[in-house]
């Protein structure tokens, strides 16, 4: 908020059809010179399309851009940077294999006659350019070495190499602590007193109202709103988005836990590189209740999963199912002894996107009866039961003989959550069973978790969404760096938790 | 989608081959063999590798033609481009009305001309490199086709071997020949060589090795065969391997030293060419259409029709323009003395 | 599908072009040399001619040229569908075996071997233990690269390959000059004994002793029933599809991987091994030196396998494809007067390079053809 | 790299050398050498020595194994029980023998001249699969610059015509490939099966067409050797005998070869077109949001791994044999893959692993050598020796060799 001059980026009546979706219905937007200016929805309302235009990524089917006020036409990333726009994606356009410097640098290097790269001088040009802006960073890094919060920075950096004045944020803060976002937002403070401006895409109302100027909401492509930061709540916000009042806690009974179903014992895991990812972790999780695992993206909770469901060998410690010792047991034996688990990635292991529902439903139990007998299948059996699956879950979009590619995100999940849930385990392990998800299916995953809980299921629910972990858990573990090193009751604060996922547990906050 | 797929490719197919189908259907009645017509017809039906194998298919064919255009006969080839092209040639050939069939490689005689030659007792059968004796239904209408070819190597090793007797370098004597694969005519050639080598020196060191070549085409395995003789002080290179073994040839030339051929007379390729071990298989060939065409119904079978240097069928080829006078006058007299002592039978020749 | 047909036609058609040889004509021709043409012989020519003892199952003439033609067609059509076979189900599983022509070369050796052994045995069990043997060993050496891909993740591409050269030298050994299985009364080739006559496949259709069509082709397609039964009737098809498919899920799901990655070579070599021995024991008899260094059956599978798009029926009609393709340019049906014949031969290979290479992509296609007859051709986003 | 090598000081260097890894390469390197003393020059023909040298090698193996070193200090004593094995079975041969096959000289030229279109093919595939593309068919486009080599330097009359339209047939065949990998799509695998069907048909019907029944003409300009007389004047003697016999007249493209080693190595490691190169191979997205083109960097890295590669087959048809036959080269190609994946997609690496089968080869072809009686059949085993030894190079190693990120991995714009 700084001047009243001409926009220095303006949109108009931007569109943009996908098959059978229409990502961007008609958006205005402006963007002001030093300000930051939020852009608010929920997973797809077109946020993520329209910032993907402004970057040349996608091209409007109607519309038009115009920088300081001149029409332009972009065509590809290239064009966008010539005009001085930066990005910062979700997924950071990183290449963990090469040095930070090697990133930065990257495409407009510089050169001993034009051909040798010179690299002392883009260690030089990277120190220079880190330090004007204050961070600490080591320009010979490798990018794989560093941690997530860094890696941030060099994406910042590799906009402010290439002289951007116009920088967009997509969803920034998704991988970070609440501390590191609280860093990540005096960065931005510096850069827009700097004169830059910035475009900060987020789902999360709260970071919203703290960091932006200006809000625009989107919903289901349409831009229902410009709100300007004084005046603007949650709940109104809230609103906008997702376009009815919206139930900020799940309503759930008092937990009764029974006897532990899942017992994990001190084990230590490595990750693909070889390196130690869990460090001794113990926990258990009891009949009837949900155990939060929070933490932030990277401190081992994958690995934890991997291991305790069988995809990952541990190399050290125990794991025990409903008493029977599965440490190093195939991920088929665990299942048969009642395990359910929904992954984090439901396109990458959750689903074979090349199969029917049908077979999909199966894919636990096709060499059990009734699917088979003596390693003969009877297809007709498993669709039956698929039939009365997707029905019970409400999944639409297909029957039992659609393939599971032709489905959405959200009916995907929901194949999962039916498969995983109706082998009524004893445990139910539940990675990310939200993410990318809108509100609607969200509250659906949560009710049928709660539901298995209620059933006298142990449900381990591993979440990098805090108020996920909030809303649902009846106890709350943080993982940090491969330790578990804390363990709260439902009513910890957010701050607290967010203290111990960086593992200051004695620390102050910043 | 998938089973969409599926069923567009079954429908495609069928709608494929029909659509050629329409365009072969004025081709319904393919012109059976014409009646009446008095020319004599042959065919040649080759074994696997090729026309242009600068080896025995490729001589064969230069005798059909010479058949074509000297005796006006109409001749046909069957390329035999896999194993299981051998018998259906062998009987297409005899179908379609030749009189003559003539098939060339060893490999007829285990199966092909065994089965195809009875069923087919009117027409005639010639078999280049087969054995009469080895067929087991001892076919009346079959002709076996022999070479001596230990004749040819033996004279071919002899000339060699005169030449490093009458120039050792430190008084050491080494030659070398190269067989591309161990196939019995490649064995008997290079047996001769041996002896003939010996037969002119007994210090001489003969270096036999085989390339290992199943293409019979892969000149850089035959190249690399003879350069490691060359290494070990070889100078005089053999190479009984078609067109493997021109690698090895220009390896000779390469290193300024002696190549001799095979099968044809390769002189052609230059002067380092010190002479050829030849194989007249055209002149087989020949020799049986001739026959054939004098007397169709008295051609006849059930031997063994030999070529040896007594009969012209194998001997040596030219020798190389590069030899000093003295060398040329020296070695054509041995060597021809000796041609006629192998044609009198004096000479013992082994066989592998 | 019907664009790599297109395709190949059109790449055919260019290249004719270039020789200035009428194309229609050319394909004419090698159409007629396939035999397929005798499909319309119906109803005309004599019935009982020299070459039929057996009995005449249709009304057309049994014992024609283009019969013969056919009985030659359907017998290379035989090992290609089974290397067809072999190819797509280890494509099923994610694996490129580009090993047919090794497995195929250990299953003509161990099926000769076994043809020769036993002589005295009852025909049926005698050919029974024969393709069982071959089948087997065909299991096994493809079964290697399984196992390194299933153990250390050696990809099979590389190591099918090399067990393709290893086949083929092993292969020269044994029947090779004075190997251990040359034939001793035939010292003057490079040539195995035959089998005995108890091992070898009745002939159905033309004369037995002039490479008339036996058994075997049904065989082949009993193996296209089995390979369908097996992918889409039992578990094992299951696990198969389910790791080709994403291997990661699989994983997920209770499969082991690796077992699979084994599971599937070896069944794909099986198919191989299983095409060898038919071959030895319908019409060759014997095995020789160049059909051990010139076996060309594993990688026309390929081809077969994605012409095919890996589907039973689809192969079977590859395999027809291909296997007329290599009767139809064989000199003895391709007048040279229209086309030469190894020119022809070389056609096939372009054609076989021009349909893999657009089988590849006939999806793509499929779906630009489809996005040009719609306003807004743009992919689903992934939010 | 520099500051680590300046770290290394004194202390650092003997912790390095007496760790179990090093010891477990010492006991490799010690079995080899066993080995190595049964073979001339030395010829020992009595067993002490050599198996003294393999007990010690398989006992360093041990220790390596006993402190964790599993794989090289079995490899240890794997190497240390053959080596010991095979120095036995080389005493059982002749002396004479043994001397003819292992002319160290020859057989390094030899080494050479195999490794050579391999080398040629390994940095194609380099440049390509650097960039993310797999490409499988290297030896389609060898077999293609094989043959346009040949008919160029027939047409043109001179053997650097036939070079550069070889090069531009390999390019060429490359190029269609890229069109099917980059922008259809296709999967590389099938595509490049398809592209070595293709070149086989191709470069065969061509063959067949313009040099029907009698093959490429006989007077083919062929590239030059490089004499390298000199050599032989190098003291002492025996010294510039070798190096003569070795490197003397080696061919102007086995040079050549070499020298696109380092070449290569900069380009990829040294250059800002390397850099993007890479930066494309491992995480294109990355790439096209700096502004780079991921499908020109690819499209350009594919046609050059297809010219690479053609040189090798040009090397083959105008540096070797000075002919063209049918499928000449004869599965060169997947070799110079294997090699490419052994030395872990790095130029010297890669350079490494042909050089392997280059020896193997050469040996191969000598081996038989060894073998008292010629109609023996088992010689002929050791023509699979390239073979076998490729698919244990791959085998072990594989895992180990990381490939760029993205390869193989058709890259989808936005």
């Amino acid at each position: 908020m700084v001047d009243d001059e001409r926009p220095v980026l303006e949109l108009r009546g931007v569109t943009k059809h996908f098959p059978g979706v229409l990502a961007n219905d008609h958006i205005d937007f402006d963007l002001r010179r030093g300000e930051v200016h939020a852009l608010l929805g929920e997973n797809g309302a077109g946020k993520s399309t329209l910032m993907n235009i402004l970057y040349g990524l996608y091209h409007p089917d109607e519309g038009e851009i115009r920088i300081k006020g001149e029409p332009v036409r972009i065509n590809s990333p290239k064009d966008a940077i010539a005009r001085g726009i930066g990005m910062v994606h979700q997924h950071f356009m990183l290449i963990p294999v090469m040095t930070v410097a090697e990133n930065i640098v990257l495409a407009s290097e510089p050169t001993h006659a034009g051909v040798l790269l010179d690299y002392r001088a883009a260690n030089r040009r990277v120190e220079h350019l880190a330090g004007t802006f204050n961070f600490a960073i080591d320009p010979q890094a490798r990018v794989e070495n560093i941690g997530v919060g860094q890696q941030q920075r060099v994406e910042i950096l590799k906009a402010l190499y290439r002289s951007a004045d116009i920088l967009i944020l997509d969803e920034p803060t998704a991988v970070l602590t609440p501390q590191e976002a609280g860093e990540l937002f005096e960065i931005l403070g510096t850069l827009t007193r700097e004169g830059l401006s910035v475009i900060f895409i987020s789902h999360k109302l709260n970071e919203v109202l703290e960091i932006a100027d200006r809000i625009t909401v989107l919903r289901r492509g349409k831009k229902i709103g410009t709100v300007p930061h004084e005046g603007a709540t949650e709940g109104g916000l809230a609103r906008m988005m997702v376009g009815r009042e919206v139930l900020l806690r799940v309503e759930k009974a008092a937990a009764a836990p029974g006897q532990p179903f899942l017992e994990v014992e001190d084990v230590h895991v490595l990750d693909d590189r070889g390196l130690e990812a869990v460090k001794g972790v113990t926990f258990d999780v009891r009949a009837g209740e949900i155990v939060g695992l929070a933490g932030v993206d990277g401190n081992g909770q994958s690995e934890v999963v991997e291991a305790v469901t069988g995809l990952r060998r541990t190399s050290a410690g125990r794991v025990r199912l409903g008493g029977h010792d599965v440490t190093g047991s195939s991920a088929n034996r665990i299942l048969d002894l009642g395990l359910g688990h929904i992954p984090e990635d439901r396109q990458r292991r959750g689903l074979v996107l090349n199969f029917s529902l049908a077979e999909n439903l199966a894919l636990h139990d096709f060499d059990k009866e009734p699917n088979s007998r003596f390693g003969w299948l009877f297809p007709r059996r498993i669709i039956h039961r698929a039939r009365g699956l997707l029905k019970q879950f409400d999944v639409r979009g297909g029957g039992p003989q659609t393939l599971a590619s032709a489905l959405s995100g959200g009916n995907q999940q929901k194949v999962v959550l039916a498969r995983e849930i109706a082998r009524d385990p004893r445990v139910l392990i539940a990675a990310q069973p939200t993410r990318g998800l809108d509100v609607g299916a969200i509250e659906f995953v949560h009710q049928r978790l709660i539901e298995a809980r209620d059933s006298g299921e142990a449900v381990l629910l591993v979440s990098l969404e805090l108020e996920e972990i909030l809303s649902l858990s009846d106890r709350i573990l943080v993982i940090y760096e491969g330790r578990i090193v804390a363990e709260y009751p439902p009513d910890v604060t957010e701050e607290e938790l967010g203290i111990a996922m960086t593992g200051g547990r004695g620390r102050e906050a910043a | 989608m998938k089973r969409k797929t599926w069923m567009t490719l079954a429908v495609a197919t069928i709608v494929g081959v029909l659509a050629v189908a329409i365009a072969a259907v004025a081709g319904i009645g393919r012109a059976a063999p014409t009646k009446g017509d008095a020319a004599v017809k042959v065919a040649l039906v080759t074994d696997i590798g090729g026309l242009n194998d600068k080896g025995f298919n490729h001589l064969s064919y230069v005798g059909l033609q010479r058949a074509i255009k000297e005796l006006k006969v109409k001749g046909r080839v069957y390329i035999t481009k896999s194993a299981a092209d051998r018998k259906p040639n062998l009987q297409a050939a005899a179908q379609d009305g030749n009189g003559l069939v003539i098939a060339v490689g060893v490999l007829f005689e285990f199966g092909p001309l065994d089965d195809v030659a009875p069923a087919f007792p009117n027409t005639k059968f010639a078999g280049v490199d087969v054995d009469w004796s080895g067929l087991t239904s001892h076919p009346p209408n079959v002709r076996g086709i022999q070479f001596r070819e230990q004749e040819a190597g033996y004279l071919v090793g002899y000339i060699a071997g005169l030449w490093e007797t009458r120039h050792p370098v430190k008084g050491k004597m080494v030659v070398g020949g190269v067989g591309a694969n161990k196939v019995p005519a490649i064995t008997r050639f290079l047996a001769g060589y041996r002896a003939g080598a010996h037969k002119a020196n007994r210090k001489i060191k003969v270096y036999i090795d085989y390339a290992n070549d199943p293409t019979f085409a892969d000149q850089a395995k035959c190249k690399e065969t003879t350069l490691n003789q060359i290494g070990k002080g070889s100078r005089v290179e053999f190479e009984a391997a078609g067109a493997c073994g021109l690698g090895g040839l220009s390896a000779a030339k390469q290193k300024h030293l002696w190549g001799i051929g095979v099968d044809a007379d390769q002189s052609f390729l230059g002067p380092h060419i010190l002479t050829s071990a030849t194989k007249h298989v055209d002149l087989s060939v020949f020799d049986a259409i001739k026959a054939y065409k004098a007397n169709p119904t008295g051609f006849k079978g059930g031997f063994n029709k030999n070529y040896t240097v007594k009969n012209h069928g194998v001997g040596y080829g030219k020798l190389s323009a590069k030899l000093s006078k003295a060398d040329r006058t020296f070695i054509t007299a041995k060597a021809n003395h000796i041609a006629k002592l192998i044609a009198e039978g004096k000479i013992k020749i082994p066989s592998k | 599908m019907l664009t790599a047909v297109i395709a190949f036609f059109i790449g055919g058609l260019v290249i004719l072009a270039t020789t200035k040889k009428n194309p229609l004509s050319t394909y004419r021709a090698i159409f007629d040399g396939t035999g397929l043409n005798w499909f319309f012989h119906v109803g005309s020519h004599k019935i009982g001619i020299p070459f039929t003892d057996t009995r005449v199952w249709f009304p057309w003439d049994t014992a024609s040229r283009s019969a013969m033609d056919l009985q030659q067609t359907l017998i290379i059509v035989t090992p290609l569908i089974l290397t067809g076979i072999a190819v797509a189900f280890a494509f099923r599983c994610g694996l490129f075996n580009i090993g047919g022509n090794g497995q195929y070369t250990v299953g003509a050796i161990v099926g000769v071997q076994f043809g020769v052994w036993f002589a005295g045995l009852p025909g049926p069990v005698h050919v029974i233990i024969a393709m069982a043997a071959a089948t087997l060993a065909g299991a096994l050496w493809a079964g290697i690269a399984g196992l390194l891909k299933a153990t250390v993740g050696a990809h099979e591409v590389i190591t099918t390959i090399m067990l393709n050269w290893i086949a083929l030298w092993v292969g020269s050994y044994l029947v090779g000059f004075n190997g251990p299985m040359q034939d001793p009364r035939a010292l003057s080739a490079p040539v195995t004994r035959p089998v005995a006559q108890s091992a070898r496949l009745d002939v159905f259709w033309g004369f037995p002793t002039l490479q008339g069509l036996h058994i075997g082709f049904f065989i082949a397609l009993g193996a296209l029933v089995v390979y369908w039964l097996v992918l889409n009737r039992t578990t094992l098809g299951y696990e198969v599809k389910a790791v080709g498919f994403n291997a990661e899920a699989a994983r997920y799901g209770g499969i082991s991987v690796p077992r699979n990655y084994f599971l599937a070579m070896a069944i794909s070599g099986a198919f191989a091994g299983l095409a060898g021995s038919i071959d030895i024991l319908g019409w060759e008899f014997n095995l020789d030196l160049t059909v051990v260094q010139s076996v060309q059956i594993g990688f026309i599978g390929i081809a077969v396998a994605l012409l095919g798009r890996n589907n039973a029926l689809g192969i079977f009609f590859a395999a027809l494809l291909f296997g007329a393709l290599l009767t139809g340019t064989s000199t003895r049906n391709l007048d040279p007067s229209v086309f030469k014949p190894e020119l022809a031969g070389n056609l096939t290979q372009i054609i076989q390079g021009l349909v893999v290479l657009f089988v590849g992509v006939d999806l793509l296609v499929l779906y630009v053809w489809r996005a040009l007859r719609r306003p807004f051709p743009r992919r689903r986003v992934e939010s | 790299m520099i500051a680590r090598a300046e770290r290394l000081n004194g202390r650092a260097v003997w912790t390095t050398l007496s760790s179990p890894r090093s010891i477990g390469i010492l006991g490799i390197g010690l079995a080899i050498v066993g080995f190595w003393l049964a073979l001339p020059p030395a010829t020992l023909r009595t067993p002490p020595g050599p198996v003294a040298l393999g007990i010690l090698g398989a006992a360093a193996g041990i220790w390596a194994f006993a402190r964790g070193e599993r794989r090289i200090g079995g490899g240890a004593v794997v190497a240390g029980i053959v080596g010991v094995g095979l120095a036995l079975a080389l005493m059982q041969t002749q002396a004479s023998n043994l001397e003819g096959t292992f002319v160290w000289s020859a057989l390094i030229a030899a080494t050479l001249r195999w490794a050579t279109p391999l080398t040629f093919a390994a940095l194609g595939g380099m440049f390509s699969e650097r960039s993310g593309v797999v490409n499988i068919g290297l030896e389609g486009m060898m077999l293609m610059g094989a043959f346009f080599g040949a008919w160029g330097a027939d047409k043109t009359g001179s053997w650097l015509g036939g070079v550069a339209i070889g090069l531009a047939g390999g390019a060429a065949l490359a190029f269609i490939y890229a069109i099917f990998a980059i922008h259809l799509r296709a999967d590389q695998i099938v595509g490049g099966t398809a592209v070595n069907f293709l070149a086989l048909g191709i470069t065969g019907y061509l063959y067949n067409d313009i040099y029907g029944n009698n093959g490429t003409p006989q007077n083919l300009p062929a590239v030059p050797d490089v004499h390298l007389g000199w050599l032989h004047s190098i003291p002492p003697h025996g010294l510039g005998n070798f190096l003569v016999n070795s490197f003397g007249s080696l061919n102007l493209m086995i040079w050549l070869s070499l020298a696109l080693l380092p070449m290569s190595y900069f380009a990829l490691f040294k250059t800002a077109i390397g850099l993007r190169v890479r930066s494309v191979g491992e995480h294109p997205r990355a790439a096209d949001t700096v502004g780079i083109s991921v499908y020109g960097t690819r499209y350009a890295a594919v046609t050059l791994s297809g010219a690479l590669a053609a040189l090798g087959g040009v090397f083959l048809s105008l540096g070797y044999v000075n002919a063209f036959t049918e499928n000449m080269t004869a599965g060169r190609g997947f070799i110079a893959l294997a090699a490419l994946i052994f030395g872990g997609w790095r130029p010297f690496g890669a350079f490494a692993a042909c050089l392997l089968f280059g020896f193997s080869s050469a040996l191969a072809q000598r081996l038989p050598d060894l073998s008292a009686s010629e109609s023996a059949a088992w010689p002929v085993l050791f023509q699979a020796l390239p073979y076998v030894l490729t698919l244990i190079a791959v085998a072990g190693i594989i895992g180990r060799s990381i490939p760029p990120a993205a390869d193989g991995q058709p890259y989808q714009k936005q």
